[in-house]
């Protein structure tokens, strides 16, 4: 089951790299970059089940946090006037 | 007792494997950003808790089970703040969801007979 | 304490550099790192004496053995770089209180000395170390300084030429890096005894080929050997002044040393020789690079920019003593190395005292200035016969040494183009002569004095140790044989 | 791909892929750093960066052919070299022969952590990870040194009136992110300290604790603002800070020397030799930590100082 | 021999697509990118040749015999540091060229240059 578990969020993964590649607006991305960090947690603690060594979770703490601040960091950089005034010439 | 565990566990799994993948498909498959970020928000957090909490079972020992139990908070904080984050970004950016465009899903409806 | 000097070596500079921090006022702060670099230069002319006289010092640190634990190796070639380095660096300090005064903002003194001491630590890390990966480390800590020392300069190409020498740089170490972890592979180690021990065993491999050739195309990035010496010239020439009379007769040096000790001592003579047609490729390239950069140096407008391309020509000379690979070309490129680093030390402290006084280094500012600055034109002048190899100066020594190594080899051709080549150097040097000595001041500038003496003193220092090297020749030469002897592994 | 933007999230994906499998490699203390650096720090600081560079790559041509000859030389030279290499994974390979076996079963002995990669980082190769500290703290002073921005008397001023405008603004945007990064910055500081001091026993240590404890920092500095952020973390004092933990690792190594022992040997440091070392760890990754979470604020606020700056100068 | 080497063949190409960034492209924001993946590139190198078949993680436990070798993650970690500070003053050295030249594009600060020459 673990192993199931798995294959299905490295397939998530690889859905999420899709969207972040195709874009096309900003957020599709950050969202994207968002989902991917969120499955790297589940990931990374179910690989510590699979591999018998279930105490090195820490890791996976350190994830959702980078994560979180990531986001964040991103959104707080991307309301720039810099990027609004692009964006609004692609529209 | 184990047997019991051992099912329920792999149970959880499964529900959380769904959720992850439904939520996948909809990153992908969804028309605009809005829909997208409602099939990822809403199946995140209940995927994540669902994972987590089949790993919890598979393992009662007591460290383990409580840094889960951290990251499952951690998770339950940090997954809606983030999608809450998002969102308002895109509103106050000027992106509109696209179901205001209703001459493009006529015209995709019309030529997909 | 004497037990520990190969550390004390390194750590004093490095430790010093955070208490810089604690200092306040620039003069203090300058002070500071003067006496540290001062004291760099005592500890390594103590342990060059050990070196002598009882041979091979080795300090394991943290108390573990050797191919577990990080080991500090000193022989006579280590010795004799950590001798030039610190030398050099105490030297060029002593000029730099007044120099950058005018070159930098005020609120980055104590930047500046930090990160000098920085650099200055890792350069002698880098030389004194026995390990293969402290190497990298400590290569890293050299490169970020300079990157940061050279944005220093004044001018915006400053910018430009620093994030061209760090794309450059990183991808030379990111290739020793590859280079070693392919060696560390192969078999084990990252101890460079141990690897010497080890790599014969599987010399025959693939693998080891692979890791012989990335170690030598990342250190030749990181020396501007000719056809990867493109990041060198605007570094030079729009560092700071300080930074570059620092960087010039001390940085490439380095390069060569490492050059040196991971083709005889790690990978080990017969295999660095026969794997590759090291021997032919590294003469041609040296060659060339002397031609190239002479002729490039012939048209430069700036004089910093002229004086740059002098030290890939010089480099070039190492090369091809270096490529003749015998004791006697060896010894020649280890005594280029020393008398280089005398030469374009002093050469650029003199563009240094220029610069402090007409604010720019370009060749058409200098007309009239041999009457106005008498004592620093001399300098230059000296040091320019240095380059050329006039008897009686250091230049004249070591290009002896190098044309009897090839001619001892039966490279008669050879000797012939190195002959050429010094040629070129007269003519770029007298283009400097011309206008300093033989037109007449530019209008507006008559004003300009001599430099101050804080900077003419170091400068001269160096001046006279490159006509007293040129002369008594004595510890140079018995230094660079006994080190070159002990790589081919002859007991003197 | 023209669009920087799109770039770095991928290459922040990128280190993400990258940790995972260093975690699927049992590289879990390089997971760890990869996470946190590669995917955290190091994303960051570029888009902190695109917002003062701009967002689009020029469109002009580039000349791939010189480009793509080196890189296929390179390539080719590289698998050229795999063809003679030790299969992957097998325990008789060179590198699991030679040097590694004793840290792995004497370490317990010599050492005493139980986490090997610490005992290697902290205490057989102590000199390497010194070098990573200075290597760190080097960076640091050459982004001062570029970046750092002359703080004008008038400019205390404009931060407190920024602080009060931001403070009245501050129910009306992101009210839940604030309240929610109030609530984590705590638990965030103390799961920082929980991996430095856990170092020995899992993976963690001084870096990684480092990078989290600035990580937190960050967080706060951006969601109320560098104003803030300026007022509560002093500049000085921080670069003060990223000093005193090189000086605290290389002090350890001097009471080594001036007992005589070798630069670095922590046994001196205790009676029995092994509680020594434990010390002499535990003195070490706190002087990293130290080094690399001021370095890391210090980086970080002076690229969005820069940013703020130049924004005042347009205003 | 195909399973034994593939994952170094990855890296391989992971590495060049990596350096090719660096050398190809003119935008400076974007060299950097290349370099921190040719970078990171080189430590999955690294620690492929770290891993021992039914391994676990170096960090010793009871009950357990084979590890996988420390000594590698032990370098990567330092590369990791050295990495990040290369990136950081990378970018430092980009914003300043930005303020400087008021462009991030190889040519254009080429040409600027010759017009100050």
């Amino acid at each position: 089951m673990l192993i199931a578990a798995t294959i299905a969020i490295l397939v998530v993964m690889i859905m999420a790299i899709a969207r972040g590649i195709m874009g096309p607006t900003l957020y599709d991305r950050i969202l994207a970059v968002n989902m991917f960090g969120t499955k790297t947690v589940l990931l990374i603690s179910l690989l510590g089940f699979v591999m018998g060594r279930p105490e090195f979770l820490d890791i996976a703490i350190v994830y959702a946090l980078i994560n979180f601040i990531s986001v964040i960091g991103v959104l707080h950089y991307s309301d720039a006037s810099i990027f609004k005034h692009n964006d609004q010439q692609k529209k | 007792m184990d047997t019991l565990l051992n099912i329920s566990s792999a149970l959880f799994l499964l529900i959380g494997s769904f959720l992850c993948v439904s939520g996948g498909v909809g990153i992908l498959r969804f028309p605009d950003f809005y829909t997208r970020m409602h099939a990822v928000g809403v199946t995140e957090t209940l995927a994540t808790a669902m994972i987590l909490i089949g790993l919890m079972l598979q393992n009662p020992d007591g460290l383990v089970v409580v840094k889960l139990m951290i990251i499952l908070l951690m998770t339950l904080f940090i997954s809606p703040t983030a999608s809450h984050a998002l969102a308002s970004a895109a509103v106050h950016n000027n992106l509109m969801p696209e179901l205001d465009k209703k001459e493009d899903n006529e015209k995709e409806t019309s030529s997909n007979p | 304490m004497l037990a520990h000097l190969p550390i004390l070596q390194v750590i004093v500079p490095l430790m010093a550099a955070p208490l810089c921090l604690f200092l306040t006022r620039s003069r203090l702060v300058w002070l500071f790192a003067l006496i540290v670099s001062g004291l760099a230069f005592l500890i390594s002319s103590l342990l060059l004496q050990q070196v002598m006289a009882s041979g091979t010092i080795i300090y394991e640190l943290g108390g573990w053995d050797a191919p577990w634990g990080i080991e500090y190796r000193i022989d006579q070639l280590n010795a004799f770089l950590l001798l030039i380095i610190s030398a050099v660096s105490t030297v060029v300090l002593l000029a730099a209180h007044t120099s950058i005064k005018q070159e930098i903002p005020a609120d980055r003194h104590t930047l500046f000395y930090i990160l000098y001491l920085l650099s200055l630590a890792g350069m002698l890390g880098i030389v004194a170390t026995g390990d293969a990966f402290n190497v990298f480390v400590f290569l890293e800590i050299t490169s970020l300084s300079a990157y940061a020392l050279i944005a220093l300069g004044k001018d915006r190409r400053a910018l430009w030429a620093s994030y061209q020498y760090l794309i450059m740089g990183t991808i030379g170490a990111t290739f020793i890096l590859i280079g070693i972890g392919l060696m560390y592979q192969m078999t084990g180690t990252l101890n460079m005894y141990d690897l010497s021990q080890r790599l014969p065993e599987v010399a025959h491999t693939r693998t080891v080929f692979t890791a012989f050739a990335f170690v030598i195309v990342g250190v030749c990035l990181k020396l501007a050997l000719f056809p990867l010496h493109l990041w060198l010239p605007n570094a030079y020439a729009y560092a700071p002044s300080i930074v570059t009379a620092f960087f010039a007769a001390t940085a490439t040096k380095v390069a060569v040393y490492l050059l040196i000790r991971f083709t005889f001592s790690v990978f080990g003579l017969s295999f660095s020789f026969t794997a590759l047609p090291l021997q032919m490729l590294f003469m041609v390239l040296g060659l060339l690079g002397i031609f190239a950069a002479s002729f490039a140096a012939i048209y430069q407008k700036n004089v910093k920019h002229l004086f740059a391309y002098s030290s890939i020509a010089q480099i070039g000379y190492m090369i091809v003593g270096f490529s003749v690979s015998t004791t006697a070309g060896l010894m020649a490129t280890l005594l280029h190395m020393f008398n280089h680093a005398l030469m374009k030390g002093a050469l650029f402290l003199a563009l240094a005292a220029v610069v402090y006084r007409i604010g720019s280094a370009q060749l058409s500012q200098f007309n009239g200035l041999g009457r106005q600055m008498p004592y620093t034109m001399a300098a230059i002048v000296i040091g320019g016969l240095s380059l050329i190899g006039v008897p009686l100066t250091v230049g004249f020594v070591s290009k002896w040494y190098l044309v009897l190594a090839t001619i001892e080899n039966g490279w008669w051709p050879v000797a012939v183009l190195i002959l050429l080549g010094s040629l070129l150097a007269i003519v770029y040097v007298w283009r400097i002569v011309e206008a300093a000595y033989f037109k007449p001041p530019l209008a507006g500038r008559e004003s300009i004095k001599e430099a101050p003496l804080s900077l003419l003193i170091p400068t001269w220092t160096l001046v006279i140790a490159n006509i007293y090297f040129g002369i008594d020749t004595r510890l140079s030469v018995q230094v660079a044989q006994s080190a070159a002897q002990s790589l081919f592994g002859v007991s003197p | 791909m023209k669009d920087l933007f799109a770039v770095i999230m991928l290459s922040g994906i990128y280190g993400l892929l990258s940790a995972s499998f260093f975690v699927a490699m049992d590289a879990v203390d390089v997971a760890f750093t990869e996470a946190s650096v590669g995917a955290g720090i190091s994303t960051l600081l570029m888009l902190v960066a695109i917002t003062m560079t701009g967002r689009s790559e020029n469109p002009t041509r580039h000349k791939p052919v010189l480009a793509l000859a080196v890189v296929i030389v390179t390539g080719s030279l590289l698998i050229y070299g795999t063809l003679d290499m030790p299969y992957f994974g097998l325990a008789q390979d060179p590198v699991h022969l030679h040097v590694a076996p004793r840290y792995i079963n004497d370490s317990m002995q010599e050492v005493g952590v139980p986490n090997i990669v610490t005992s290697v980082l902290a205490s057989y190769r102590a000199f390497d990870t010194l070098g990573e500290v200075v290597v760190i703290f080097t960076a640091g002073m050459g982004v001062l040194a570029l970046l750092s921005v002359v703080r004008r008397p008038g400019d205390v001023a404009r931060d407190i009136a920024k602080i009060n405008s931001l403070n009245k603004s501050m129910h009306e945007e992101h009210l839940i992110l604030r309240i929610v990064v109030k609530i984590l910055i705590p638990f965030i500081l103390l799961f920082a300290l929980y991996v430095q001091f856990h170092g020995d026993y899992g993976p963690g240590g001084g870096f990684q604790a480092g990078v989290i404890f600035a990580a937190a920092i960050i967080l706060y500095a951006m969601l109320f603002g560098m104003s803030t952020a300026r007022r509560v973390i002093n500049q000085s004092f921080i670069q003060l800070f990223a000093a005193i933990g090189v000086l605290l690792y290389g002090s350890v190594g001097v009471i080594s020397l001036l007992n005589g022992k070798n630069f670095l040997d922590y046994s001196v440091l205790s009676a029995d030799p092994v509680a020594g070392q434990h010390l002499g760890i535990l003195l070490i990754e706190l002087g990293v930590g130290f080094t690399v979470a001021s370095v890391m604020v210090i980086i970080f606020f002076n690229f969005a100082g820069r940013k703020n700056d130049q924004q005042n100068n347009r205003e | 021999m195909l399973m034994g080497l593939y994952n170094y063949w990855i890296v391989v190409v992971l590495m060049m697509v990596g350096f090719y960034i660096v050398i190809a492209h003119g935008n400076l924001i974007k060299k950097i990118v290349g370099l921190s993946i040719f970078q990171t590139s080189v430590f999955i190198f690294y620690i492929s040749m770290a891993k021992v078949d039914g391994g676990t993680a170096p960090i010793l436990a009871e009950g357990i015999s084979q590890y996988s070798n420390p000594l590698p993650h032990v370098l990567i970690l330092t590369a990791i540091v050295v990495g990040i500070a290369t990136t950081a003053l990378g970018l430092a050295l980009a914003v300043r060229i930005k303020e400087a030249y008021g462009s991030i594009e190889e040519e254009e600060i080429q040409k600027k240059d010759n017009l100050d020459c």
